[in-house]
C-alpha cells in the first residue's frame, strides 16, 4: 500500500461523519491531517446496519427475497436477483428463458438510473451544482420508464424464485426505445459535462489514484476495479441470465482516453462507458426477446412446497452498477428458512482501496473520493443493533415527553446561565 | 478552456422550468390555511406527474369473498396482515405494507389487489385511510 | 494460459490441501438461450491446509476474494472461504469455494490477509459476528457492530452466544397492541419471550 | 468640519447602510431566482433572503463552549459595519451628495477596506474553535492573499493611466468617475482594459466567496467552514455583510469601468429629481449586468476549486492577464 513518511510530527486529527453534507450515508472518517494534507484515515462503517441477513434466517425464501431486495435503495434489483439465482441453484429451478432476459433488461435500465444517480452526487460533491442538476433531470426519464414497466420507480418486486412476476409486452417496446434515443443523445450532453470541463478535470484528474497492482491485491470491484485497469466483470466472467447469450467488452478507461490512470476521473468515464453499453445491451436483449412463459413455478404456494423440499448451499451473482454482489445460501431439508444467508454487497469490497486513494491527498477531495466509489453503505451494513436497554419500546407520546422534559431542562439551564 | 454547461445553462433561461409545481409552486404561508381554501374551492392544487397504469399504490381487499386461508400472511414479507380471529378476516396495516403484491398472487380467491393511490402519507402510523380491512 | 477445468483444479487443490483434505465437488449450472455453463469447485479442508492451498490456487491465477461466509451448524462453525480465478477471461471465471469447519472449541483460523489483503473486511466481521479468532489480523477492531455492544454476544450464531430474546425489538408490531377496534382484540403477543409494550 | 457636514455625513450613512442592506438583499435573490431558472428549477421567491433573515433573527443565538465569546460575537458586527464603511467612497450614479466621503477616501483605501470584512470572518471562524472553522479560516486567508495580486494590478492600470493624463490625485475614484476610462485609450489600450475588465469580473467571485472560490464556506467539504458554528443574529449579521458586500464588490466594478450615466445618453429636460432617479435605475441596471456575469453564471457553470488551484488561478492566470493588460495601456500611452 501506498505509505507517506512524513517528517514532521505536527498536525492534528479531524473527523467527516457520521452526519456530514458530503456523505448521503451514515460512515465516519478519522483522518490524520497536516495543514490541508491528509496522512491517515481510517473509517467505520456500520451505523445504518440493519440486522437483515439475521431476519433472513427467520423468514420463507420468498419473503427473504422481497427483504433482499430492501438491502439498497439505489441497486434493489441486483440483490433479488442475486438471491434468487442462489436458491434457484439449490432447488434446481429451470427459469425460462423469457424470464432471464426480463431480469437483464431490468438490471441494465437499473445501471443506467444507478449511475446517473451517482453522477449528480459527484457533481454536488464538487460543488457543480447545476451537473447534480442535470444528471438528475436526465434520470427522470429511465424512473418513468422503470415505473411505467415494473410498477414502481424503485423497489421493482418484478423478480421471482424461477422467473419473473410481469411481462414485457410488444406495445411497450415503442416506450423503451424511445427513452433510450432520449439517453443517446443525453449520454453526448453528460460526457461533454462532465468530462471536457475543465474545472472537472481540474479536480478530478490525479486525485485519489489506486493504482493497478493496488486494485488487485485489495480486490475492488466494479467501476472502480475497471478504472484502475483490472478487467473484472460478472455479466462477462460468469455466464449468468441473458449476458451469456450478448457479446460485451469489459469498460475500462481507455476505449475513450487511450490511457488507464485509475484517478477519479477514470471512474466518472468508465461509469459514463457503462451508461453507453447498458442502453447497446437493453437494445439487443430487446430484439432478441425470446417468447415462452415467466415463471418455472408459477403458483406461490407450490413453489413455497417445493422450497422446503430443498437442500444444499449455492452462490448467486450479479453485476450490481457499483460491483459484483453475491449471496451465499444455505437450505435445509423440511426448514422454510435459510440456514446461511452471506451477502456480500459491492461497496463490501470496495471499502478498503479508500485508505490508499486518501492518503496523500487534500480535505477538499475527501467528498469526491468517498464518493468515487460509490459506495452504497446501507447495502454493507446489515445487522441492527438496538442498544440493549431494559426498558420496554417507547412509544411515540413516551418520546415526545422525552424530548418535551429535555427542552425545558435546556432552557432551564440557559436561563441559569443568563442570570445566575 | 472549455465550459461545456454555459450554452445549456443560457438555454434554459428562456425555458419553463422543468419542475412539476405539485401541490403549489411556492409554499404557502399555511399549509392548512391553502387546504381550507381548495376545500372551499376558492384554490386548487397543481395535480401530480401522471401515473402510469399498473402502479403499484395502496392495497385493497373484499371481505365478502375472503375465507380466511392465511396464505397472505405466511407469504407477506412485513408482517403487514393482521388476521382476526373471531370474524376468520384481515386486517391490512398500509403503513406497514412495501406494495409488493406478493399476497395478491397467492391468494386464492383474488379478494386482494393493489390500487393505483399513492398518496397515502399521514401522521398516524394507524389512521383510518391507513387500515384496510 | 491454459485454463485447467474445475476438476483438474479440484485435483490441484487436492493435492496442495495433502492431510487436511476433506472432501471435494464441482458442479456447473447454464442459463439462458445458449446455455453456457458457469462453473464452481468446492472443497471441504481442514484448518491447517488453508494456506498452502490458498498458495497453490495463487499460482494458478491470482484469486479475486468475494467474501468468507460462515454457518452455524451446531457443534462446528463452518467458514465457507469464495474465491474466484480466471476473471478476466470471458465466460471463464470458476468459483473456487474452501470450507474450513472449525469446532466451538477451538475457533481459531490464520488469516489469509498476508497473500489477499482485501480479505481483512470479511476477517473482521467474522470475529465480530461469530466469535472467530483470526490469527495475526493486521486490524482485529470491531467494524460494523457498535463499541458498546455487549462482549460474548454474537449475531450469527444460533446457540446461547447468539442474540438474546431481549435484544430483539419488533418494530412492526409497535404501537398495533393497544389498538381498539370494535370487532377485533389485540392480537396475542408476538414473540413470548418479548412482551411488547405489556400495558 | 462644521455642523451641517457633520449631520449630512451621518444621514448619508445611514440612508447608504439601508440601501446597502436593502439592495443587497434583493440582488441576493435575484441571483438566486436566475441560478435556479438556468438550472431548470422554479427556486426561491425573489424576497427569500429577507424571509432567511427574518427566521434568522429569531432563531437562538448558539456561542459554542470552546469559543472566545467576546470575539466570536464580535466579528459580524466587524463584518457589517466595515462593508458599509466601504459604501461611503464607492462613487454611484452621480447623485448629489454621494460618494458621502468621496473627497476623503481614494482607490487604495477602498482595497484595504475590501478586506476588513474578510478579515472579521477569518476572527470569527478563529474564535469559534471549530476544525472546520480554523481549517475555513485558513483557506479564507489563502484566498484573500491570492485575489490581491490581480485586483492591485488592475488599479495600478487606472491609476498609472490618469497620472500620464495628468490628474492631480490619479487614485481618486472622483477623478476615476469624471474621465470614462474606453475614451482615453487607442486600440491597444481597449485590448489591455478587456483583460482588466475579466480579471476584475473573476475577482468579484474571490471577494464574496461564491463558487468557484468558496473553499472557505464549502459546504460539502467542511460544512460552512468559517460559518459553521454560527447561527440567529450573527448568522444573519454575516449574511447581512455578504449581501452589502455583492453591492459593493459590483459597484466598484460599474464605478471603474461603466462611469456613464443615463442622463449622458438621453437628455432628461424634467425636473433634476427625475434625472436623479432614472440614473439611480440606469446604476442598478448595471449593477446587476455585472452581477450576472460575474457571479451568478460563473457560479453555476464551474465546479469548486482546491485552495492550491484558488491561488494558481489568482496569481499564474490572472496574475499574468492583468500584468499583460496593465503593459499594453502602458504601450497604447507611448504609441499615440
Amino acid at each position: 500500500m501506498k505509505t507517506i513518511e512524513v517528517k514532521k510530527p505536527s498536525g492534528y486529527a479531524t473527523q467527516i461523519g457520521p452526519a456530514h453534507p458530503a456523505l448521503k450515508e451514515p460512515v465516519m472518517f478519522t483522518l490524520d491531517i497536516e495543514g490541508e494534507r491528509i496522512r491517515r484515515v481510517d473509517f467505520v462503517p456500520g451505523m445504518a446496519h440493519r440486522g437483515i441477513e439475521w431476519m433472513g434466517m427467520r423468514r420463507n425464501c420468498i419473503q427473504v427475497m422481497y427483504l433482499a431486495e430492501r438491502i439498497c435503495g439505489i441497486c434493489g434489483i441486483t440483490h433479488a436477483i442475486s438471491f434468487v439465482r442462489a436458491v434457484e441453484q439449490i432447488a434446481q429451478i429451470q427459469v425460462p428463458n423469457r424470464a432471464h432476459y426480463i431480469r437483464s433488461i431490468v438490471g441494465e435500465l437499473e445501471r443506467i438510473h444507478s449511475h446517473l444517480l451517482w453522477a449528480g452526487v459527484a457533481a454536488h460533491e464538487l460543488g457543480f451544482d447545476s451537473a447534480f442538476y442535470l444528471a438528475w433531470r436526465v434520470r427522470e426519464n429511465v424512473m418513468d420508464l422503470l415505473e411505467y414497466l415494473t410498477g414502481n420507480r424503485v423497489h421493482y418486486a418484478i423478480i421471482q424464485i424461477g422467473g419473473v412476476r410481469r411481462d414485457i409486452v410488444p406495445d411497450q417496446f415503442p416506450r423503451i426505445e424511445e427513452s433510450m434515443k432520449f439517453f443517446e443523445n443525453a449520454y453526448a450532453q453528460l460526457a461533454a459535462v462532465f468530462l471536457d470541463d475543465t474545472t472537472v478535470r481540474m479536480r478530478c484528474r490525479d486525485c485519489g489514484v489506486l493504482t493497478t497492482d493496488e486494485a488487485r491485491e485489495l480486490c475492488p470491484v466494479g467501476p472502480t476495479a475497471r478504472a484502475s485497469g483490472i478487467k473484472k466483470d460478472v455479466r462477462i466472467d460468469h455466464p449468468y441470465a441473458a449476458y451469456a447469450d450478448i457479446e460485451m467488452e469489459y469498460q475500462t478507461p481507455d476505449l475513450l482516453t487511450g490511457e488507464v490512470r485509475g484517478d477519479v476521473y477514470d471512474r466518472i468515464v468508465t461509469r459514463l462507458l457503462e451508461v453507453k453499453q447498458s442502453i447497446g445491451i437493453v437494445r439487443q436483449l430487446l430484439a432478441m426477446l425470446p417468447d415462452g412463459p415467466l415463471l418455472a413455478i408459477p403458483k406461490p404456494a407450490v413453489l413455497l412446497a417445493k422450497l422446503k423440499g430443498a437442500a444444499g448451499e449455492a452462490v448467486g451473482r450479479h453485476e450490481a452498477p457499483r460491483g459484483e454482489v453475491m449471496h451465499f445460501v444455505r437450505l435445509e431439508a423440511g426448514k422454510d428458512e435459510p440456514v446461511a444467508w452471506k451477502v456480500k454487497a459491492s461497496s463490501y469490497s470496495n471499502y478498503l482501496s479508500w485508505i490508499p486513494m486518501m492518503e496523500g491527498e487534500q480535505i477538499a477531495d475527501i467528498p469526491i473520493i468517498a464518493a468515487s466509489i460509490d459506495p452504497c453503505i446501507s447495502c454493507t451494513d446489515r445487522v441492527a443493533l438496538v442498544r440493549p436497554d431494559s426498558r420496554r419500546i417507547l412509544t411515540k407520546e413516551e418520546l415526545h415527553r422525552l424530548s418535551v422534559e429535555k427542552t425545558r431542562r435546556i432552557q432551564a439551564a440557559l436561563a441559569k446561565r443568563e442570570n445566575p | 478552456m472549455s465550459f461545456p454547461m454555459i450554452p445549456e445553462l443560457l438555454g434554459r433561461l428562456f425555458r419553463k422550468p422543468n419542475t412539476n409545481p405539485f401541490p403549489a409552486a411556492q409554499l404557502p404561508p399555511t399549509v392548512t390555511g391553502l387546504l381550507e381554501k381548495v376545500g372551499k374551492g376558492e384554490a386548487r392544487l397543481n395535480p401530480p406527474v401522471p401515473v402510469p397504469a399498473k402502479l403499484r399504490g395502496k392495497m385493497t381487499y373484499n371481505r365478502e369473498t375472503c375465507i380466511g386461508c392465511k396464505l397472505c400472511i405466511k407469504v407477506c414479507p412485513a408482517h403487514a396482515i393482521d388476521f382476526i380471529e373471531s370474524t376468520k378476516k384481515i386486517r391490512i396495516f398500509v403503513a406497514q405494507c412495501i406494495q409488493c403484491g406478493q399476497c395478491t398472487e397467492v391468494c386464492p380467491k383474488n379478494c386482494l389487489a393493489l390500487s393505483e393511490e399513492f398518496l397515502n402519507a399521514s401522521h398516524d402510523r394507524y389512521a383510518d385511510a391507513l387500515v384496510v380491512d | 494460459m491454459n485454463l485447467l477445468s474445475p476438476p483438474q483444479i479440484a485435483e490441484v487443490l487436492q493435492a496442495a490441501a495433502g492431510a487436511g483434505f476433506v472432501s471435494a465437488r464441482c458442479t456447473e449450472w447454464a442459463e439462458g438461450v445458449k446455455g453456457r455453463k458457469s462453473k464452481q469447485v468446492w472443497l471441504k479442508i481442514a484448518r491447517e491446509s488453508l494456506i498452502p492451498t490458498l498458495q497453490r490456487l495463487v499460482a494458478i491465477h491470482y484469486p479475486h476474494i468475494s467474501v468468507i461466509a460462515c454457518a452455524d451448524v451446531g457443534a462446528q462453525v463452518e467458514l465457507m472461504y469464495h474465491f474466484h480465478v480466471y476473471w478476466g477471461i470471458p465466460h471463464e471465471e470458476v468459483l473456487v469455494t474452501l470450507t474450513v469447519a472449525l469446532d466451538k472449541a477451538d475457533l481459531k483460523v490464520p488469516t489469509i490477509t498476508g497473500i489477499i489483503p482485501g480479505a481483512l473486511t470479511s476477517e473482521r466481521e467474522k470475529q465480530e459476528m461469530l466469535g472467530i479468532e483470526v490469527v495475526d489480523i493486521p486490524d482485529g477492531r470491531r467494524l460494523f457492530l457498535p463499541e458498546d455492544f455487549p462482549a460474548g454476544v454474537y449475531p450469527w450464531r444460533k446457540d446461547e452466544t447468539g442474540i438474546p430474546p431481549d435484544m430483539i425489538k419488533d418494530l412492526w408490531a409497535t404501537g398495533r397492541e393497544n389498538l381498539k377496534f370494535e370487532d377485533n382484540p389485540p392480537p396475542p403477543a408476538p414473540n413470548p419471550a418479548n412482551p411488547v409494550n405489556p400495558v | 468640519m462644521n455642523a451641517s457636514l457633520l449631520l449630512a455625513t451621518i444621514v448619508g450613512t445611514l440612508g447608504l447602510a439601508l440601501f446597502g442592506i436593502f439592495a443587497g438583499l434583493w440582488f441576493t435573490g435575484i441571483d438566486r431566482v436566475l441560478a435556479a431558472r438556468m438550472q431548470a428549477r422554479i427556486g426561491p421567491p425573489v424576497r427569500q433572503p429577507f424571509i432567511d433573515l427574518a427566521k434568522l433573527l429569531i432563531k437562538q443565538n448558539v456561542v459554542p463552549a470552546n469559543a472566545i465569546p467576546w470575539l466570536f460575537n464580535g466579528a459580524p458586527l466587524l463584518a457589517l459595519a466595515s462593508a458599509i464603511t466601504i459604501l461611503l467612497y464607492v462613487p454611484m450614479a452621480a447623485l448629489p451628495g454621494l460618494p458621502v466621503l468621496g473627497l476623503q477616501g481614494d482607490l487604495v483605501l477602498v482595497m484595504y477596506l475590501l478586506l476588513i470584512p474578510g478579515l472579521a470572518m477569518v476572527a470569527g471562524g478563529l474564535a469559534s474553535g471549530s476544525p472546520y472553522a480554523t481549517i475555513g479560516a485558513q483557506r479564507e486567508m489563502v484566498t484573500m492573499i491570492a485575489y490581491e495580486l490581480p485586483l492591485a494590478a488592475t488599479v495600478i492600470a487606472f491609476a498609472w493611466k490618469l497620472a500620464q493624463l495628468g490628474a492631480l490625485h490619479p487614485f481618486s475614484l472622483a477623478a476615476v468617475a469624471a474621465t470614462p476610462i474606453w475614451t482615453v485609450v487607442g486600440p491597444i489600450g481597449f485590448v489591455g482594459l478587456l483583460l482588466l475588465l475579466a480579471t476584475l469580473l473573476l475577482v468579484v467571485p474571490g471577494e464574496l466567496g461564491r463558487i468557484p472560490f468558496d473553499a472557505p464556506e464549502a459546504e460539502t467539504e467542511i460544512a460552512g467552514g468559517l460559518l459553521v458554528e454560527y447561527s440567529g443574529r450573527n448568522l444573519a449579521l454575516f449574511s447581512l455583510s455578504l449581501a452589502v458586500k455583492t453591492i459593493v464588490a459590483t459597484a466598484l466594478v460599474v464605478a471603474l469601468f461603466f462611469p456613464w450615466n443615463f442622463t449622458d445618453f438621453v437628455a432628461l429636460g424634467g425636473a433634476p429629481a427625475f434625472a436623479a432617479a432614472a440614473n439611480a435605475a440606469f446604476f442598478l441596471l448595471k449593477l446587476l449586468v455585472v452581477l450576472f456575469f460575474s457571479v451568478t453564471l460563473v457560479r453555476i457553470s464551474v465546479a469548486r476549486f482546491r485552495i492550491t488551484q484558488v491561488v494558481d488561478v489568482y496569481w499564474k492566470i490572472l496574475g499574468a492577464l492583468s500584468l499583460v493588460g496593465l503593459l499594453l495601456v502602458m504601450v497604447d500611452a507611448h504609441v499615440r
